[in-house]
C-alpha cells in the first residue's frame, strides 16, 4: 500500500464514451493499489505553468502486466493536456494514494452506487467482494447516457445493474437514489458503497441511513498536494471520540464513512469543530 | 576557485548550527516530513522545517483553501495544526528517531504565545532551529501582520530570542515596502537568521460563481512564479547585511533555482511549493544543486554564497 | 441580470471619461501603438496607453534588459523615449489621425518635471486621459521611488492633476506594504482615478555566468505570474474607496483574466506583457471578454465592476 | 513586407547536422519575407510557462506553396520544445519581420560570411545576388562540422564556397575572418553581408572596413517582443547624423550597416549615446 513515485508510460488512450480511458505501464503502481484509492499525475509537461498534480480514481490495477488504468473527464487545462497525450507518452505518477474501500470481514450483499466517472473503482470493488462470496448490485447514474463509465463491464461485475440518468437517454430518468432504499431493502444489503458527486454521496449517505445500513464513500475534495502535506483537501468528518475534526481527504480518505462525514457542512468550518474557536483573527 | 570538478562537500552553517547540506522543506510544504518518507529520506535533508505551530489546535479556514495559478499556487489553510502539545508528543519524535533535524516553525497571536511557544520547545529532541512565522495577523493590532511592522516584528523576535534555547530565524514577508528595514529590526532584536520569503498576498477570482475561489478570499501565492521577487529579496537583504544568514525560499523546484538562491546571498534553502508538482523535489534539487556546483568546480557551498555580489562571476 | 445572452454594450466610464470598451494597452508594451496596427486597430481599443514619457530623450539602460522567468518576465528598460517633445511631434498625431484615443502616460524625476509634462500635454490632440506614473524613482530622495511614499505620491498627483486639462490616474506599485494608503493619498490629491499595478520588483541570476541577468541588476517582473496579486490590490483598493475608477493589470492575457479584474472592482483594463506573446492580444481579450459577458447574461460592463464583493455571485 | 500573425501547420521536421530545419506552412509570411528577416514562434503549447516569442532567421520562403523553412539549434527550454514538435504541430508565427539585407542598386561581386546557423539567410540572398549578376562567394564557419548549415547547398548559390572549423573536421582549421582579406581583395568585392554571434559579426565588420568595402550584418539580440514595442533589443548604432542612439535590432534591424553599430559598446550604455545624460536615478 505504500506509495511511489515513478515514470509511467502510456500505453493506451482509448474514447469511453464521453470520456478517455488512459492505460499507464506502472508496476509498482499496480502492485499496491487497491479500489477506492487513487493516483496523482503531473500534468503539462517540462516547460508547465500548471503546478499541481491531478487526481484520478484507479479504475484496474494489474500486477501481472503491471498495468494501471484510469478514466478522464475532460474539465480543464490539465484534463485537456492528459486526455489529448500520444501513446507513448512518460508521465510522473505517485501513487497509490489514499485509503481504499474497506471490504466485509463475512461474505455480505452489497449495493454499489456510482455517479458519471465514479464508476471507476467500483469494477474492482464488485469483483473482490463476489470474491468473498456476497451478492453485488450495482446503481450507475449519470447526467446522460455517454456520461456512464462501464456498463458494458457492469454485468461481469454485478448480479444486478441499474441505470438511471437525469436524461432517460439510458436506463430510467432520475437519480441513483431513486429506488435506492427499496433496492437495499430487496437485496438485503449490509453494505453501501458509493463514488461520486458530494450531492450525490450525501443523498446515498441519507437513504443508507434510513436503511440502518453502513455505507462508504469516496469524496473527491480539490487537492494540493494529494500526500497529506499540504492541508487544502480537508472536510469536517466526526471522530471516533465524537469530536469534529479538518481531516485531509487525501490521507485519511478519500473513502470515509459516510454517516461520519458532516455532509450539510463541508465547504464551511462548523463552530465546534476542533479548533475552530482558535481561529479568530487567521 | 578551482575548475576541475571535484568532490563538494555539501556542509552548510546556517545561523550557527552545522547542517550536511543546505537544502531543507519549506514549513507548510511538508507536514512534519513523515509524509514525505515514502519519496525521500527526511535524514538526508539538511533539516526539515515543520508546519507553522500554535499553542492550541487550530481547524484552520474553511475550504476551498487553494487555487492555482500559473506557475504558482494560493493557499488559504489558516495554519491548521494540532497544537504545540501534540506536536511535541507526536511530530518531533518521529524525526529525531529517524536522525532528522527539524527546523520547528513557530506561530502565535501575541508576544506572548510565540514566547510560550519558543520555551515550551526547549530541550526539545532534534531541535535545530526555530523559525518564527511573523507573518500572521497581529491580534493586539487588529489583525495586521508583525512582519509588515519593523517595531511589531522585532518585539516577537526579541521575546522568541529570549525564551529559546536554540538560534531564531525570523521568516519575512515579501509584502513590505522596505524589507530591509524590517531585517535589520529582526536581526537587532536578536534574530540569528532570517527566512525569506513567506508568500505574497493574492487572489483569484471564479469567473463563473463571480465570486472569490479561496473561502479565505485571499491567499498567499508561492511557486515559481515569485521566485524573482524571492532572489531579489535575498539579494537587498545580503547586500545591506552580509553578515547576516539567510535560509532563502521561494520557486525553488531545481539545483539551478537553488543556486541562484545561494549566490544571491542565503547560505541555505527551503523548497516548499515544488514538494506539491514533485513529493521527492528537496532529493532531488540537493542532487541537482552537487552537480550544478560540481560542474562550477566549486568544492563548498560557501564559496558561492552571495558571490552574484562580488565579481566572482565570469 | 438578465440570463437569456443579448447584445453587451461594452461602452465604459473610466475616470469621467466616455471609452467605447474597457480593453487598453498597457504602458510600455505598446509603444505608441504604430508597431500593433499590423495586428489590430488601436481605434477599436478602448485606448492605447502610451510608453512613459519624460521631458528629455533618454537612452535607457545597457542591455540584457530582459529575463524570461515562469509565467512571466523581468524588464529593465529604463523609460527609453524620445523625450515629450517628439512624442507630441510623431506620436500623439498618429494616433488621432487614426481615431485612436490616447493615455498618456508620464514619469519624472521631480514633482516639478511632472507638473511640466502635463502642461506640455494641454490641448494635445487625441489625449483622453494622463497616467501618472509614479513608480520610478524620486531624484529629490535619492532614488526612492515615488509611489512608495504616500506624501511623495500625492505631491505629484497634485501637480499633475493642478497642470492638466484631462482627468489624471495615478499608476501604483504594489511594492508596498499598504497599498490603500497610498491610494487614499493619491486620491485625496486629486487623482480621478487609479492605474493598478505596475511591475513587482525581482530578480533573475545567471547560474553560468554567476551574475545578475539584468545589466540593471534588478527588474520589473510582469505577466500571469503576478496577477494574483495584482487583482488583490484592486480588490482592496475598492473595497476601500469603492466609488475610484481603477484601471486595472496585470498578467491579463485572456477574456476571463480581464473579467477577473472588473469583479474586483475595476471599471477598465490593460493588456501589457500578453502583447509580446500575442501581438492581437488586447483585440482578442476584447473579443472573448465580449463573449464571456453574454455567456453570462450580462448587457452591460457596468453590471459586472466590483461584483465579486456583492452577494451577486451564483 | 507588412508582418501577420498565423497559425501555421508545421509540414517538416528533419535533422540538419547539429539542427533541425522545421518547415511551415505560413501563406502570408512566404508571400512578403525577404532575406535577413525572421520570424518570432509563440512556444511551449498553451498551457507554456515560457510566456516569450522565439526568434528564428528565415531559410525559405516560397510564396507558391507559401511555405518557409527556419533552422533551430537546441539552446534552452523553448527550442528544446520547438525541436522536438510533431509534424502536424500548428504553431502561431508573426512574420516576416525586421529589416531585411539590402541588394545592390548594380550587379557587383560579394562575399557571404555566416557562423553556424546564420548561413541560414544567406542561401536566398545569394539567388538574388546572383539573379542581379553579381558573383557571389560563401564563406561558411562553425565550431566543427556538424554545426555548418546548408554546406551541401552551398555550391549551388555561390561561386566560390569556404568552409572554416575551430576543430577543422570541416574545411580549414581556423575563424571565417581567416583570409577574409585576402578572399575580398581577391574577388574584387564590393560588398560583405554577414550573419552569425556578435564576436564573428565585429570582426568581419573590421576586416570589411580595413578593406575599404560596406558590409551589411544581421544581428542577434535578445528580444521579449520582436515587434519593436519593448525596447529590449537595443544596440548602440550611430545615425545618419553622426549622432549614437539605443537602436532596436528587431525594428531598425536585425541588418545593420556595419560601420554604423559600435561593436565595442554593445552591452554598455556609452556616455554619447542620445538621452544617456538623462538617466542619472533610474
Ligand atoms: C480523489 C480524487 C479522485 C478523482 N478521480 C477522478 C477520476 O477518476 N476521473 C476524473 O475525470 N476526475 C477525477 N477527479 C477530478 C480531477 O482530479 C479533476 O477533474 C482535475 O484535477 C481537474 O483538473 P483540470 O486542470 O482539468 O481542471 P482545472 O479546473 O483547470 O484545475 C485547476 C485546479 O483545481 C483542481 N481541481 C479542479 N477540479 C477538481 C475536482 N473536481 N476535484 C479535485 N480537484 C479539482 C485541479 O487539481 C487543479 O489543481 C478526482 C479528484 C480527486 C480529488
Ligand atoms: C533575429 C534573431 C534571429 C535568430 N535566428 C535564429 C536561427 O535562425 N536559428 C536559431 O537556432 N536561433 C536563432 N536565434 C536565436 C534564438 O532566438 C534563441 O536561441 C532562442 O530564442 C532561445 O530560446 P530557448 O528557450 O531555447 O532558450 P532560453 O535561454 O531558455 O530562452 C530564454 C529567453 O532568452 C531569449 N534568448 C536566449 N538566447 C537567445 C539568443 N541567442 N538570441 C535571442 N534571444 C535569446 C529567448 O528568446 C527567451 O526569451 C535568433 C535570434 C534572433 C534575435
Ligand atoms: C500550502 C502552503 C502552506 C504554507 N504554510 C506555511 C506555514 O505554516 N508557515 C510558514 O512560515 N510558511 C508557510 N508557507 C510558505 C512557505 O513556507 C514558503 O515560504 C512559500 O510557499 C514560498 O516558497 P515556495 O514557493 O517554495 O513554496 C506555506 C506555503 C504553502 C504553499
Ligand atoms: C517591457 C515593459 C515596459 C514597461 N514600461 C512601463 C512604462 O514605461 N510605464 C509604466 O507605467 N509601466 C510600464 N510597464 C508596466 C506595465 O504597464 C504593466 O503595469 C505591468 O507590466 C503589469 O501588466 P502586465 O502583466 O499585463 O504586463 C512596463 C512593462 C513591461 C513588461
Ligand atoms: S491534498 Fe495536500 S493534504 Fe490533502
Ligand atoms: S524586441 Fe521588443 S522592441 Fe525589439
Amino acid at each position: 500500500m505504500t506509495p511511489s513515485q515513478v515514470d509511467a508510460r502510456l500505453v493506451g488512450n482509448d474514447p469511453a464514451g464521453a470520456y478517455r480511458l488512459l492505460t499507464l505501464h506502472a508496476p509498482a503502481v499496480a502492485g499496491a493499489a487497491e479500489p477506492g484509492q487513487f493516483v496523482a499525475l503531473a500534468v503539462g509537461g517540462p516547460d508547465s505553468a500548471l503546478l499541481l498534480r491531478r487526481s484520478f480514481a484507479l479504475y484496474t490495477a494489474d500486477p501481472d502486466q503491471g498495468l494501471i488504468g484510469i478514466v478522464v473527464a475532460e474539465h480543464g487545462a490539465g484534463t485537456a493536456w492528459l486526455v489529448r497525450a500520444p501513446v507513448g507518452t512518460t508521465l510522473d505518477v505517485v501513487g497509490p494514494l489514499g485509503r481504499p474501500f474497506r471490504l466485509p470481514s463475512a461474505p455480505c450483499p452489497a449495493v454499489l452506487v456510482a455517479g458519471g466517472y465514479g464508476s471507476a473503482p467500483m469494477f474492482e470493488l464488485g469483483r473482490r467482494l463476489r470474491a468473498l462470496g456476497g451478492a453485488v448490485h450495482l446503481v450507475l447514474g449519470a447526467a446522460a447516457a455517454p456520461r456512464l463509465f462501464g456498463l458494458a463491464e457492469a454485468t461481469d461485475v454485478a448480479d444486478s445493474v441499474t441505470v438511471r440518468t437525469d436524461d432517460g437517454s439510458a436506463g430510467r430518468r432520475g437519480l441513483v437514489t431513486d429506488g435506492l432504499g427499496e433496492l437495499i431493502e430487496r437485496t438485503r444489503a449490509r453494505q453501501v458503497y458509493a463514488c461520486g458527486p458530494m450531492a450525490m454521496l450525501q443523498a446515498v449517505a441519507e437513504v443508507s441511513a434510513a436503511c440502518g445500513i453502513p455505507a462508504q464513500v469516496a469524496v473527491e475534495e480539490s487537492m494540493a498536494c494529494g500526500i497529506g502535506v499540504c492541508m487544502t483537501c480537508v472536510l469536517p468528518v466526526v471522530g471516533a471520540d465524537g469530536r469534529s475534526r479538518m481531516v485531509r481527504s487525501c490521507a485519511e480518505g478519500p473513502v470515509f464513512d459516510a454517516d461520519r462525514v458532516r455532509w450539510k457542512d463541508v465547504g464551511t468550518l462548523p463552530a465546534d469543530v476542533l479548533g475552530a474557536e482558535a481561529m479568530g483573527w487567521h | 576557485m578551482a575548475l576541475t570538478s571535484t568532490a563538494v562537500d555539501l556542509a552548510t552553517v546556517l545561523a550557527g548550527v552545522a547542517l550536511p547540506n543546505p537544502v531543507l522543506t519549506a514549513s507548510g510544504c511538508a507536514a512534519a516530513g513523515r509524509e514525505l518518507a515514502p519519496y525521500l529520506d527526511p535524514a538526508e535533508l539538511g533539516a526539515v522545517v515543520t508546519k507553522s505551530v500554535m499553542l492550541r489546535a487550530r481547524s484552520g479556514r474553511a475550504t476551498p483553501r487553494m487555487a492555482e495559478t500559473p506557475s504558482g499556487m494560493l493557499n488559504s489553510i489558516g495554519l491548521q495544526g494540532p497544537g504545540i502539545e501534540a506536536f511535541l508528543a507526536d511530530d518531533l519524535p518521529w524525526l529525531a528517531a529517524r536522525g532528522a533535524r527539524a527546523v520547528v516553525s513557530i506561530a502565535g497571536g501575541s508576544v506572548a504565545e510565540f514566547a510560550e511557544l519558543a520555551g515550551r520547545l526547549a530541550g526539545a529532541p532534534g531541535l535545530a532551529l526555530i523559525e518564527a512565522n511573523i507573518s500572521c495577523p497581529n491580534v493586539a493590532s487588529r489583525g495586521q501582520v508583525f512582519a509588515c511592522d519593523p517595531a511589531a516584528a522585532a518585539d516577537v523576535v526579541a521575546a522568541v530570542t529570549a525564551a529559546a534555547d536554540v538560534p531564531v530565524l525570523a521568516k519575512l514577508s515579501p509584502d513590505v515596502t522596505d524589507i530591509v528595514s524590517i531585517a535589520r529590526a529582526c536581526v537587532a532584536a536578536g534574530a540569528a537568521g532570517l527566512s525569506m520569503v513567506n508568500t505574497l498576498l493574492g487572489m483569484v477570482i471564479d469567473t463563473d460563481s463571480l465570486r472569490p475561489v479561496l473561502a479565505g478570499i485571499t491567499g498567499g501565492l508561492s511557486g515559481p512564479a515569485i521566485r524573482p521577487v524571492a532572489v531579489r529579496c535575498v539579494w537587498q537583504v545580503h547586500q545591506a547585511l552580509p553578515e547576516v544568514p539567510i535560509l532563502g525560499m521561494g520557486g525553488i523546484r531545481s539545483g539551478r533555482d537553488a543556486l541562484q538562491f545561494l549566490l544571491a546571498g542565503a547560505s541555505a534553502v527551503s523548497v516548499g511549493t515544488a514538494v506539491f508538482h514533485d513529493p521527492s523535489a528537496p532529493a532531488r534539487v540537493l542532487r541537482e544543486l552537487r552537480a550544478d556546483l560540481a560542474r562550477l568546480g566549486f568544492t563548498r557551498v560557501s564559496g558561492v554564497v552571495g558571490l552574484a555580489h562580488r565579481d566572482g562571476g565570469r
